[in-house]
């Protein structure tokens, strides 16, 4: 054993952890393709795909936030805000400006600014009032589903129908078949994985999560790097919004509830670690796939009573958790 | 003279526009009334309402309450507590499971929803139409809704392919047919079991293009439902009716009770109507945010 | 001769395919104090963990009074009275004192704790170490020196019939180590067996009974202590003759590159001033808890502090480590493990942490990090089985020269190195001593915090000694005595005479 | 010698961080005060102690969970499905054994037997195939809630009105005015209170909590401790049902929502620490009450809108943490 070994054997073993949530996602797969022959039609997978985009960019920036040893509660009922807000105002415009191009963009800026407000709110009183941030998310997430319920009087926020058919392709249209969703969410999780594993920022995520002093005495600005992955997640909620709004083009008090626990359900099942130290963007994207295709596989099929959904998923989520641990070592 | 409300929150579309009504008539009373007084509360779990009942019992001396309960079972027994204590009590929409608990009695009749729903089902479409129906959450009232569509169709020879919960949300709606779509090549018509989920059904039908092999029925009377009954859309002939405004009339025939000391007891039941597009403009309220 | 209590008997230990002991011998007698000695990452710690039972051997076996045994797990070995003191800190952070020192062998009163008989008792152990830690203080308060004594009242609150101990002075000062000794030799009377592990050869010396040296996982040789010699030791444990420990000291310029002026931190360090002047090499000196760590993280960014620090002229604003470090000053910490490394990192992502922008933007060069690494690989004599494996299971010696080159990465001009070579082997150390003079030669400034006088002394040209958070005092030259120095660490002031 | 008058001054003060949940409390009170005459009135004071008694006694069992590193999402619906058990096999037993005290028993009984029973699965899952407590506890908790749907055909279970009479004294009455609730609650607080600080069972969930290895090499019996924590929130559980099933006589697939989220806030609101290593139960008590009396003050005024009520209760939460926060040092 000396510092020659030491300098040839670089990064050798295939770690079998790294790939079991790949594994349960085929074996969802092969179970849908047992299950209904349409279940690989195009449509269908497109459809899961699309579908999956709004969780799955909130469950990227999550991944962030978990990594650092955060976690925001609220993204379900700020995405709900954010999207009340912008139709209110896309509504309000219609009547001044007469609808149109210019509309649909002061929306999307005003989503993509609401988000990264709500974000930067949460961060803010995080580390700088340094709240817990269950606590803080917990109580943000009240809020905003209070706002949005306020905003909505109750009901339901919708979409001029003229605003509504303008806006309808970013959520229907595409390139080429796929869909604008299904790009955007790609776009962004390789995005996501290359800031996680390749930058500085990403980097100093798992630093301050693995050991918030340690990062500190290594001159990393901590706080800072905690404020960004809140506004990031706050940033790209508002994506979510973006996309998700062109879909029914209305929201309620409903609108994206359970989000958060989806959106942690699918970076733990990708095998981020909750306490934080570790996160993987691609295993969060299979995360987000393997809690869509669950639902999708329950809906193609019918020899479980409709009451007993919710246990099936429970059942899946723990064996795809199971799964990894025991394919691969545990971290 | 003060009067407690307890309604259900604003975790739906309908029950948004229940919470709407009961806003504008407490307003539009209170004006009216100078010496009538409102506890308004919305509540998300039975539990919840038994607390809030009991905070307008010990706090706040209600007079009267107008209450529509969460859940039958569970609050028959508070609700029966304040009654006897002498308080004027008048229930909405779902029963109490004890009978003449109540003062005053103002619903709507979910088998009745169900029903009507139904039998335009048994009569427009031939032996061995195919449809799919999406329930509401599961609570009683659904159960109450989907019985009554059940008996109806019965005999009728039309197969329900598939039966699940979209919970009166629109994007679980959307994704439910999505995938019924993609597993069923022949679907003739849809019972959304509310206005919601029709909302997000008739989004996928027609995102895959299928607008012209089904029709969808809601329930409810939503504004823009009714607007496309009104235009005779043929993706929606009809929609029933469940009036979220039956609040409004409990509160103002509870306000006149206490005001006037002509007390109106009874029982109103509002039955569901078919809105057809010959009456829809009957049933069509520009303000009204449902 | 007594019959060995403990022994390994051809014992062989693997991480993975990684053969770390090799068919190792070796005996612990009662009322005997038995010295293991050796490099970093010769095995020392793993030969402990397994006679500890936290280790199982991979071939051969344990013996506990001539039987072959296989501990289930260390409660077994406790069970026992093989009671070990681990090279790492091993409290609940959370707990207090007295909790610690009792967990898991609560004393109850029926099925209550008996909070007044576990804090008496605790009280009373440290009391004999002469440690004056109020047993309520929850341990994430306490300093490293003072985690070191509670550990070792922790062990010796448990009926010891076996004491293991990797390298408990390492973080003691010369007090305290004298404390230590004298429960030793208190223990060694008592008939208990002693294991040591020390990379300070005078201790060795002084203490034990008989040494043994482990190099690569093999036993070198095992001797009576009164039979060898200090430089027979190191010669054992390195495998060649070493020369002068510590290199020629440079005299330094007369610029000064860093001003403290009246730097205070409440309750801990009170109106220190020091000047550091380029190329230079100062020593501060003192006891524990005297304040030195608190006014070095206060110098270099990272704790509140009222006063000046003036870096090449320039104000350096406090509690701004970034700054600090862009202005070309750094401070190795002494809490390796709390606030040095990230123990479930791995020595690449470690070594480049403070300095990541500089390896690439916005992408980094993972070729550029692994040169850096194979850099401080050389420059700095890591070894570690593995290049990807996880720090934390590296050998103590190695996570400081990790720590090392991670922190002279920058390349600053200011250094501030606490306590440089704990747990560091001797060749090693001379390495190391050999380092701090060629930066200092190349005309940076380094300030060397040390508990070890000949290291202040074989070092430094100019040492301030602390004492209660004030500086006591500065000797220079020829007055840079062991004796000096001890004199104005324990606050006498009367050291006028010897400094003439 | 000097070093021990510095070292003096280090721990002398009066910790502020302990007293700061109790002067929220104290505030909320004084502005009920303030707000309506009756908020101070016996039966107020009892109704909400009362209702406080459910969520509380399952947030003392949280207590422990949290302190030794863990959490629980599933404890609201495993309380759904406890209760539904409960009352699906006392109609059966009624009808085969013709009600009375007898079958009022078997049903604490099952009760009980059930909470602990699902205490157990849950801890058992998470110790010994090494699940995420967060992933399992979710899958268990969607797995309860489904079931409980499933239980009652997705409707209401009901236990029929004669053992409802019969079993209703269990909630409403009580000694001396004092409804058995209460007493119960303030029984298990101060013997969870106990436990916590004057066992060693107490003092090693704590242990683990900060440092699980250094507690198994203090022959700490990690895994059995943190498995104790999860039967003993279950067995909780089952006593929180015991007292709520007389209130409403029935359970539905509402039963016991969002129970987890309150359990948990109360928890850290009350001073225990998320990532565990530090836990009190009498903070947690307070936490509880600070909830508890938010909707009850809530109810006493209205000049919010009621879309606002979890506005409201979402700052207050915040608060009362940021009161924590600033009036004490962090921990
Ligand atoms: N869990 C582990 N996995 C892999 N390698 C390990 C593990 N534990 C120890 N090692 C390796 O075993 C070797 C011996 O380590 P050990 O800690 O016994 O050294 P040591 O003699 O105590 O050194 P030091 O003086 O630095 O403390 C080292 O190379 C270390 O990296
Ligand atoms: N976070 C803290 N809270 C309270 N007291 C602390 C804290 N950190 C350190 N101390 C105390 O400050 C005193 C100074 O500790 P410090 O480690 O600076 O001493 P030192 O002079 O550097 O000695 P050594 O390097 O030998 O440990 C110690 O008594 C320690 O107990
Ligand atoms: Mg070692
Ligand atoms: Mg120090």
């Amino acid at each position: 054993m000396n510092t020659a070994t030491l300098r040839q054997t670089r990064r050798p073993k295939v770690n079998l952890a790294v790939i079991a949530p790949v594994v349960a996602l085929v074996v969802l797969v092969l179970i849908g393709i047992a299950m209904n022959p349409n279940f690989l039609s195009f449509a269908n997978v497109t459809n899961v795909l699309a579908r999956s985009a709004f969780i799955g960019i909130i469950a990227i920036g999550m991944t962030f936030v978990i990594t650092s040893g955060g976690l925001d509660l609220s993204v379900g009922s700020m995405a709900a805000f954010v999207a009340g807000l912008m139709i209110l105002v896309m509504n309000l415009l219609t009547e001044s400006m007469g609808g149109g191009l210019p509309v649909i963009l002061i929306g999307i800026a005003l989503a993509l600014f609401a988000g990264l407000a709500a974000g930067f709110i949460n961060g803010i009183l995080i580390t700088r009032a340094g709240i817990e941030a269950f606590i803080l998310t917990l109580g943000t997430m009240g809020i905003y589903r209070s706002l949005v319920t306020w905003l909505a009087d109750g009901g339901t926020l919708s979409l001029g129908y003229e605003m509504r058919e303008m806006y309808r392709p970013v959520y229907y249209g595409g390139i080429m078949g796929i869909s604008w969703p299904i790009i955007v969410f790609a776009a962004l999780a390789i995005l996501g994985e290359i800031v996680m594993r390749h930058t500085a920022f990403g980097r100093h995520c798992a630093a301050i999560g693995s050991n918030e002093k340690v990062a500190r005495y290594s001159s990393v600005a901590v706080l800072r790097v905690r404020l960004m992955t809140y506004v990031m997640l706050g940033l790209l909620v508002g994506i979510a919004v973006v996309m998700y709004v062109p879909r029914l083009g209305s929201a309620s008090a409903t609108t994206g509830l359970l989000w958060e626990l989806e959106a942690i359900a699918a970076v733990i099942i990708g095998g981020t670690l909750l306490k934080g130290g570790f996160g993987r963007v691609w295993g969060t994207v299979v995360g987000v796939l393997i809690l869509s295709l669950i639902g999708n596989l329950l809906n193609l099929t019918d020899f479980v009573s409709p009451y007993l959904n919710g246990a099936i998923q429970g059942v899946v989520i723990i064996l795809a958790v199971v799964l990894q641990r025991n394919t691969g070592t545990a971290r | 003279e003060t009067i407690g409300i307890s309604i259900p929150a604003a975790t739906h579309g309908w029950a948004g526009a229940l919470n709407y009504h009961a806003e504008r008539t407490v307003e539009r009373l209170s004006e009216a009334n100078p010496d009538l007084e409102f506890v308004l509360t919305t509540t998300s779990d039975p539990g919840q309402q038994v607390s809030d009942l009991e905070d307008m019992v010990a706090t706040r001396n209600i007079d009267a309450l107008v209450v529509l309960p969460f859940e039958s079972e569970p609050l028959t027994g508070p609700i029966q507590r304040i009654a006897d204590s002498g308080v004027w009590v008048t229930v909405v929409d779902r029963g109490l499971t004890q009978e003449g608990i109540e003062d005053l009695y103002v619903a709507g009749d979910n088998d009745s929803f169900g029903r009507t729903a139904g039998e335009y089902f048994a009569e427009t479409l031939d032996e061995g139409a195919k449809v799919v129906v999406m329930r509401g959450i599961a609570s009683t009232v659904d159960n109450e809704r989907v019985a009554g569509f059940e008996s109806a169709i019965e005999g009728s020879g039309i197969e329900v392919l598939a039966m699940d919960h979209g919970n009166w949300n629109r994007d679980t709606a959307f994704n439910l047919m999505q995938d019924w779509l993609s597993r069923f090549p022949d679907i003739d018509a849809v019972w959304a079991a509310d206005d919601d989920m029709a909302v997000g059904a008739l989004a996928a039908i027609d995102q895959a293009g299928r607008t012209d092999e089904m029709f969808v029925v809601g329930g409810a009377g939503m504004k823009e439902m009714v607007d496309r009954i009104r235009n005779s859309d043929p993706t929606v002939p009809v929609n029933v009716t469940y009036p979220p405004a039956m609040i409004s009339t409990a509160i103002e025939m509870t306000a006149l009770g206490l005001t006037s000391g002509a007390p109106v007891s009874g029982e109103f039941i509002i039955a569901s109507e078919l809105i057809t597009p010959e009456n829809a403009e009957n049933y069509y309220f520009e303000d009204s945010p449902y | 001769m007594t019959r060995p209590v403990l022994a390994l008997e051809g014992v062989t230990k693997s991480f993975g395919p990684i053969e770390i002991l090799h068919g190792v011998d070796f005996a612990l007698h009662p009322g005997e104090v038995h010295a293991l000695i050796g490099e970093n990452g010769a095995g020392k710690s793993t030969t402990m963990k397994i006679l500890a039972g936290y280790l199982d051997p991979t071939e051969g076996q344990v013996t506990f009074g001539g039987k072959p045994t296989r501990f289930a797990g260390s409660d077994e070995a406790e069970d026992l009275g093989i009671i070990m003191i681990h090279q790492e800190f091993n409290l609940a952070e959370h707990l207090s004192v007295d909790q610690n020192v009792f967990l898991g062998r609560e004393i109850k009163r029926g099925p209550f704790l008996d909070h007044k008989a576990m804090r008496a008792r605790t009280a009373a152990l440290l009391s004999q170490l002469e440690c004056r830690v109020d047993p309520a203080t929850p341990v994430n308060q306490l300093s490293v020196p003072d985690k070191q004594m509670v550990e070792i009242a922790k062990a010796l609150s448990r009926q010891a019939r076996v004491l293991i101990m990797d390298e408990p002075t390492a973080v003691l000062t010369g007090r305290e180590t004298e404390v230590l000794f004298r429960q030793i030799e208190r223990l060694r009377a008592e008939g208990v067996a002693i294991l040591y592990t020390s990379h300070k050869l005078g201790e060795v010396k002084r203490i034990a009974d008989r040494v043994t040296v482990l190099r690569d996982g093999t036993m070198i040789r095992s001797d009576r202590t009164a039979d060898v010699t200090e430089d027979d030791m190191a010669a054992a444990m390195v495998g060649r003759e070493l020369s002068d420990l510590f290199p020629p000291k440079a005299g330094g310029g007369a610029d000064a590159i860093l001003e403290v002026e009246d730097v205070s931190v409440p309750g801990v360090v009170e109106d220190a001033s020091l000047t550091l002047n380029k190329g230079e090499v100062l020593g501060i000196g003192g006891l524990v808890g005297s304040g030195r760590t608190e006014l070095a993280e206060a110098i270099a960014g990272l704790r509140p502090r009222s006063g000046t620090v003036r870096l090449n002229g320039q104000d350096l604003p406090p509690n701004q480590v970034a700054q600090a470090m862009r202005a070309g000053l750094a401070y190795l910490t002494e809490d390796r493990k709390g606030a040095g490394l990230l123990l479930d990192k791995t020595l690449r992502e470690n070594l480049t942490l403070p300095l990541l922008e500089t390896f690439g933007r916005p992408l980094i060069d993972r070729g550029r990090e692994e040169a850096a690494l194979d850099r401080a690989i050389d420059d700095f004599a890591i070894r570690a089985p593995e290049r990807g494996m996880k720090v934390g299971d590296m050998s103590g010696g190695n996570q400081q020269k990790l720590l090392l080159a991670k922190t002279l990465l920058p390349d600053p001009q200011v250094v501030i190195i606490d306590e440089p070579t704990r747990g560091i082997d001797i060749g090693t150390k001379q390495q190391i001593y050999t380092l701090i003079a060629k930066l200092a030669a190349e005309g940076r400034s380094i300030i060397v915090i040390s508990s070890e006088m000949p290291e202040l002394i074989g070092l430094a040209g100019r040492v301030i000694v602390m004492h209660a958070g004030r500086i006591a005092g500065e000797l220079a030259g020829d007055a840079v005595t062991e004796g000096n120095i001890v004199r104005l660490a324990m606050g006498m002031d009367d050291q006028k005479d010897s400094a003439a």
